[in-house]
């Protein structure tokens, strides 16, 4: 218990984020009509891939000298996220693109 | 950019660092503009490049202004070899999102939503090794993010296959069993973990082994889940992505990942009851998968029979007719009939006859399925009517064509307290004058379950693959 | 709660600490949930109930849990001060919080408001000798703590002044420009603090001539805005409490300060301008105050005539007629006249007549003045019907009463694009079979605006106080 | 400029924390409809007594071997805070009251 009171100290402003984006994101989606689901889905999916940080900063600290699992791994990890990011986005926008278009006919 | 500005809590603060940590603030907050804007209609679009622009931001400021310990800024070779790898994946991800098919979209979403996942769970692999020892909480919350990390991979990857029909359904009770068992398994292990005193550097192994567990776990937990469920899927193990982000970005103190990933995972939540409303179903009931298991006892004898119609008497119905209302279901997807059924709907309007299309929210296998696919035929926009808006309309229809459409029009959401979709809202379509359904057999819809409509006495059946049917049926009417 | 758990920034964080914290981050969220259950005219009970249990939260845990910077907890001696102030005051606040009538209420919660802000004012005052000169940062957040403290407080006070009609307003394009002065002055005096070298507990007078300046311009910011408008300013007033709290919690850290400032903040900057959207006016154009100055020049002639009847005509009307409707407004509150009101209601649904209540959204002077008034007197709350509900059954109204309300049933608001209320949506009173108007006289409405109605063919004129009225009218229909 | 810099980079979190409340603020009042306006303004100004928590400090942590004008003003800042609190939830709860006793009969 002492442990976790300790870890909440220490962590507590990152802690209150996490609480508060919680909400927000709640609120912010709730009341999303249906047509919009996927769309949606498809922007929050871009979103998370917001992991491409993570990878440019394991890729960017990575030792080059010599050949590595780890620099295998962390090249990886931001091909993936990249993937994921600019994939999401681009498909997001393809889907939308469609609503949009038809929009003023209306 | 070296410019010291300050010292905090003894080290050196310069222009770089406080820059860095702006781009932050400004790309979550760009994060949580575009997510609102994504929620409504006519600022959708402009919120998914809010939400762009604030990845690019956070992504470039990364690249340029991070420090290491040391507050080095990242070497030049270090940022070719970043140049190299974003530009080939930026290459791949584009082409592949503007040439895949729209209608290929949940499969698309799902494969992306796994990189993304197992890019979480690679950056928690490789950030273990640098935990300190007993900083308990820190070590936990790496734990749960390659964790949920590897198993948003995982069940990404199976809901993919499952959607483009590669692999089928694994039911049975054992599924449950093995699930139990195998998070039981993994929850000793983290625990044994976060007890044994060693140092995270000197056993590396233990996250190797937690990752394998991990991607096991993905597979079997979206295994015996309903191929037609996979949207929701989809959505929960999204959400699921954003978490194990968030945790990435606890370990490194980063606002921008914590927020985006919290973000994603609060509104993938949301968005995963509210598609499940939708369906008139419980999370739960989708993720046991016991859907239309025990459909077929609750089934009453339809009294009539079905009736079969002719090419040239659809024709002169259609043609003859005032107004006519299309409902368009999953098997129009499949038959890929979009472009065929907007040159009926041309002919028909051609000579004076009302059409319009009416669109049930769930029909097909993603929300949304049906605008997409009709608005990719070029559609107009306002010809496309909701339920609840059309449902009204109903009894003063002449035709009502059911193409490839099933449970959202059976009439036992209504009338059957025992059919398992019994509540679900639908297009009544049993309410127009006349009802002409397209199918290619006696196939069933997604719920497994017979439909009392197509034994109305005001239903005649139209056999054959959409496309086929509606292609026939256009000819047929232009030469009269 | 003293033992020692672990150290951050070379700090020993002790039990209590830690408690303290999770204890202001609960308090900070149950804030969060309840103002979002505020918002629901449901949960709106509950809610409050919520924000206050954060409170005392907040509050019993600072005072057994607070450490000073020797690590110490508060000495016996200061908490038996803090029990005997805070009993006091609780004892007070409730005491007036009960006793006070409904009526009052929207002086009442500019007086609290006062004491809310004044209190943020003391705080950054006594607080201000302890920051660190050169700290620009936090000597600029508790400054202007100070100012927004101050201004709230001496505007509030304004504000109650006027509301309660002890003071008239006090117009003239010179206060415009006697505004400007003084927050350039104010603003001048910052930027010298700023700068000057000198530490703060050098020049503690700074911080007075500060806060003098600040009470001055509240007043004098306040000062000019038309009394009517008072909850309007109130509601900004109070947006900027709450950002002052903000700002001290700010300089002590705190969560719970932070988080319930800037949401009251933002929550009352939002009200702000809903509230003026509902009267259809602008935030500026409310400040500013020029509503009602070039308003005669736009009238026309009115044709016809007022025409008055007596009290048996009236008498006899209500009593042959198959439905009422009564339009009540600030006139209603004035007389105080609910009770007597309802006695005419019941008098009248008891001989069969429906009787019903027609509530403008901005009629009286707070938002929601009519409902509190009427369900003061028990009057059903099932009979209060909506504006945009009750409009279209007017035409077939037998008699619409209006009592006390003008403005809300002004046609010119419709049909006269000259009219300063033009676009203001309102009671469509005209459209009903007979109207029956109560007012003492000539009286203008709050607007200050001639009113078509009085002088429509269908419209009857009962003169006198509201209560009077009422009364008589009632022994007169009991008579029959 | 580097003072706001190194301000910000200081108070990063507590300056996110501002952001999010702001936009927690807003979503969650702006559909409110508008007979709560008055609740909700009177209940709005009971929470931002949330002063009184620097009031308790000030009091707590004042010296109370001599007389001086910090502590009055402390001890009013507590008084009014509290007031504030106090008389702020209370005639919150009585005008909500009021909407609630009704509802049942609709
Ligand atoms: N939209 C979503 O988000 C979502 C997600 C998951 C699940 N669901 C569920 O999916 C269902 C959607 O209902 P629905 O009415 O659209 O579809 P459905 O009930 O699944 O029925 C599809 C019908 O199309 C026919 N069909 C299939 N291929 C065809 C072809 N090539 N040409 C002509 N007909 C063809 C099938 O009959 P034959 O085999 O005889 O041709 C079947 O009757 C609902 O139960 C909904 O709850 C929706
Ligand atoms: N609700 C809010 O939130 C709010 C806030 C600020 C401003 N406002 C504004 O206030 C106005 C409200 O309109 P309203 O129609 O309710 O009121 P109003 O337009 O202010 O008219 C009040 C009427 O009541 C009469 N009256 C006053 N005392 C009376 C008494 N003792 N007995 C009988 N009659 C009496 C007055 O005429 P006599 O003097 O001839 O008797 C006057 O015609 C709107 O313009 C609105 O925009 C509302």
């Amino acid at each position: 218990m002492e442990e976790a009171l300790h870890f909440f100290y220490q962590y507590r402003d990152v802690i209150f984020i996490f609480a508060l984006a919680i909400f927000l994101g709640i609120e912010v989606i709730s009341k999303v009509p249906s047509v919009l689901h996927t769309p949606l889905m498809s922007g929050a999916n871009a979103i998370s891939g917001v992991i491409v940080i993570g990878g440019l900063i394991l890729v960017g600290t990575a030792n080059l000298s010599e050949f590595s699992l780890e620099l295998v791994l962390g090249c990886l990890a931001l091909f993936f996220g990249t993937l994921n990011v600019v994939g999401g986005f681009v498909i997001t926008d393809r889907m939308l693109e469609m609503f949009k278009k038809k929009k003023p006919t209306k | 950019m070296d410019k010291i500005i300050g010292n905090f809590q003894g080290i050196d603060v310069t222009v770089g660092h406080g820059l860095l940590e702006l781009s932050y603030l400004v790309a979550a907050l760009l994060f949580v503009f575009g997510l609102k804007k994504l929620s409504h209609p006519d600022t959708a679009r402009a919120g998914n490049l809010w939400a762009a622009a604030g990845m690019l931001l956070a992504m470039v400021t990364t690249t340029f202004l991070y420090q290491n310990v040391s507050g080095e800024n990242i070497p030049s070779g270090n940022l070719i070899l970043i140049g190299i790898v974003v530009a080939i994946a930026s290459t791949i991800g584009w082409v592949i999102g503007k040439r895949v098919a729209m209608t290929q979209m949940p499969q698309l979403v799902s494969i992306f939503n796994a990189t993304g996942g197992l890019a979480s769970a690679l950056v928690a692999v490789l950030e273990y090794p640098y935990l300190v020892a007993g900083d308990y909480g820190i070590i936990l919350v790496s734990i749960l993010g390659l964790f949920i990390g590897a198993v948003a991979f995982s069940g990404s990857v199976v809901a993919y296959l499952k959607l483009d029909g590669k692999i089928k359904d694994l039911r049975g009770s054992f599924m449950t069993y093995f699930n139990l068992l195998l998070l039981v398994a993994i929850l000793a292990f983290c625990i044994w973990t976060m007890l044994s005193e060693t140092a995270p550097t000197e056993q590396i192994w233990v996250i190797w082994v937690l990752f394998t567990l991990s991607v096991l776990y993905g597979i079997s937990f979206v295994m015996p889940i309903g191929g037609a469920d996979m949207p929701v899927v989809i959505s929960l193990l999204n959400a699921l992505t954003g978490i194990a982000a968030a945790a990435a970005g606890f370990i490194y103190g980063n606002q921008a990942m914590i927020l985006g990933g919290i973000l994603v995972g609060a509104a993938g939540m949301i968005l995963t009851i509210l598609m499940c409303r939708a369906m008139n179903r419980s999370l739960t009931n989708v993720i046991v998968g016991s859907f239309g298991a025990g459909a077929a006892s609750s089934q009453e004898e339809n009294a009539g029979s079905i009736k079969e119609m002719t090419m040239t008497d659809a024709a002169v119905l259609l043609a003859y007719s005032n107004n006519v209302v299309i409902v368009p279901g999953y098997g129009l997807a499949v038959a890929q009939a979009q472009h065929t059924v907007h040159e009926l709907d041309s002919l028909l309007s051609s000579r004076g006859i009302e059409v319009k299309y009416a669109i049930h929210p769930v029909a097909g296998r993603m929300p949304g399925h049906m605008n997409v696919l009709l608005a990719e035929a070029d559609v107009p926009y306002d010809k496309l009517v909701e339920m609840d808006e059309i449902n009204p309309e109903l009894p003063h229809v002449d035709v009502l064509v059911v193409i490839g459409a099933n449970d959202v029009v059976n009439p036992s959401a209504k009338d059957d307290p025992g059919s398992p979709i019994y509540g679900m809202p639908i297009i009544e379509a049993y309410q127009a004058k006349n009802i002409i359904v397209m199918k290619r057999g006696a196939g069933k819809g997604y719920a497994g379950i017979e439909n009392p409509l197509f034994f109305n006495d005001k239903t005649r059946m139209l056999y054959g693959n959409a496309k086929d049917t509606l292609h026939n049926l256009t000819s047929e009417i232009k030469q009269m």
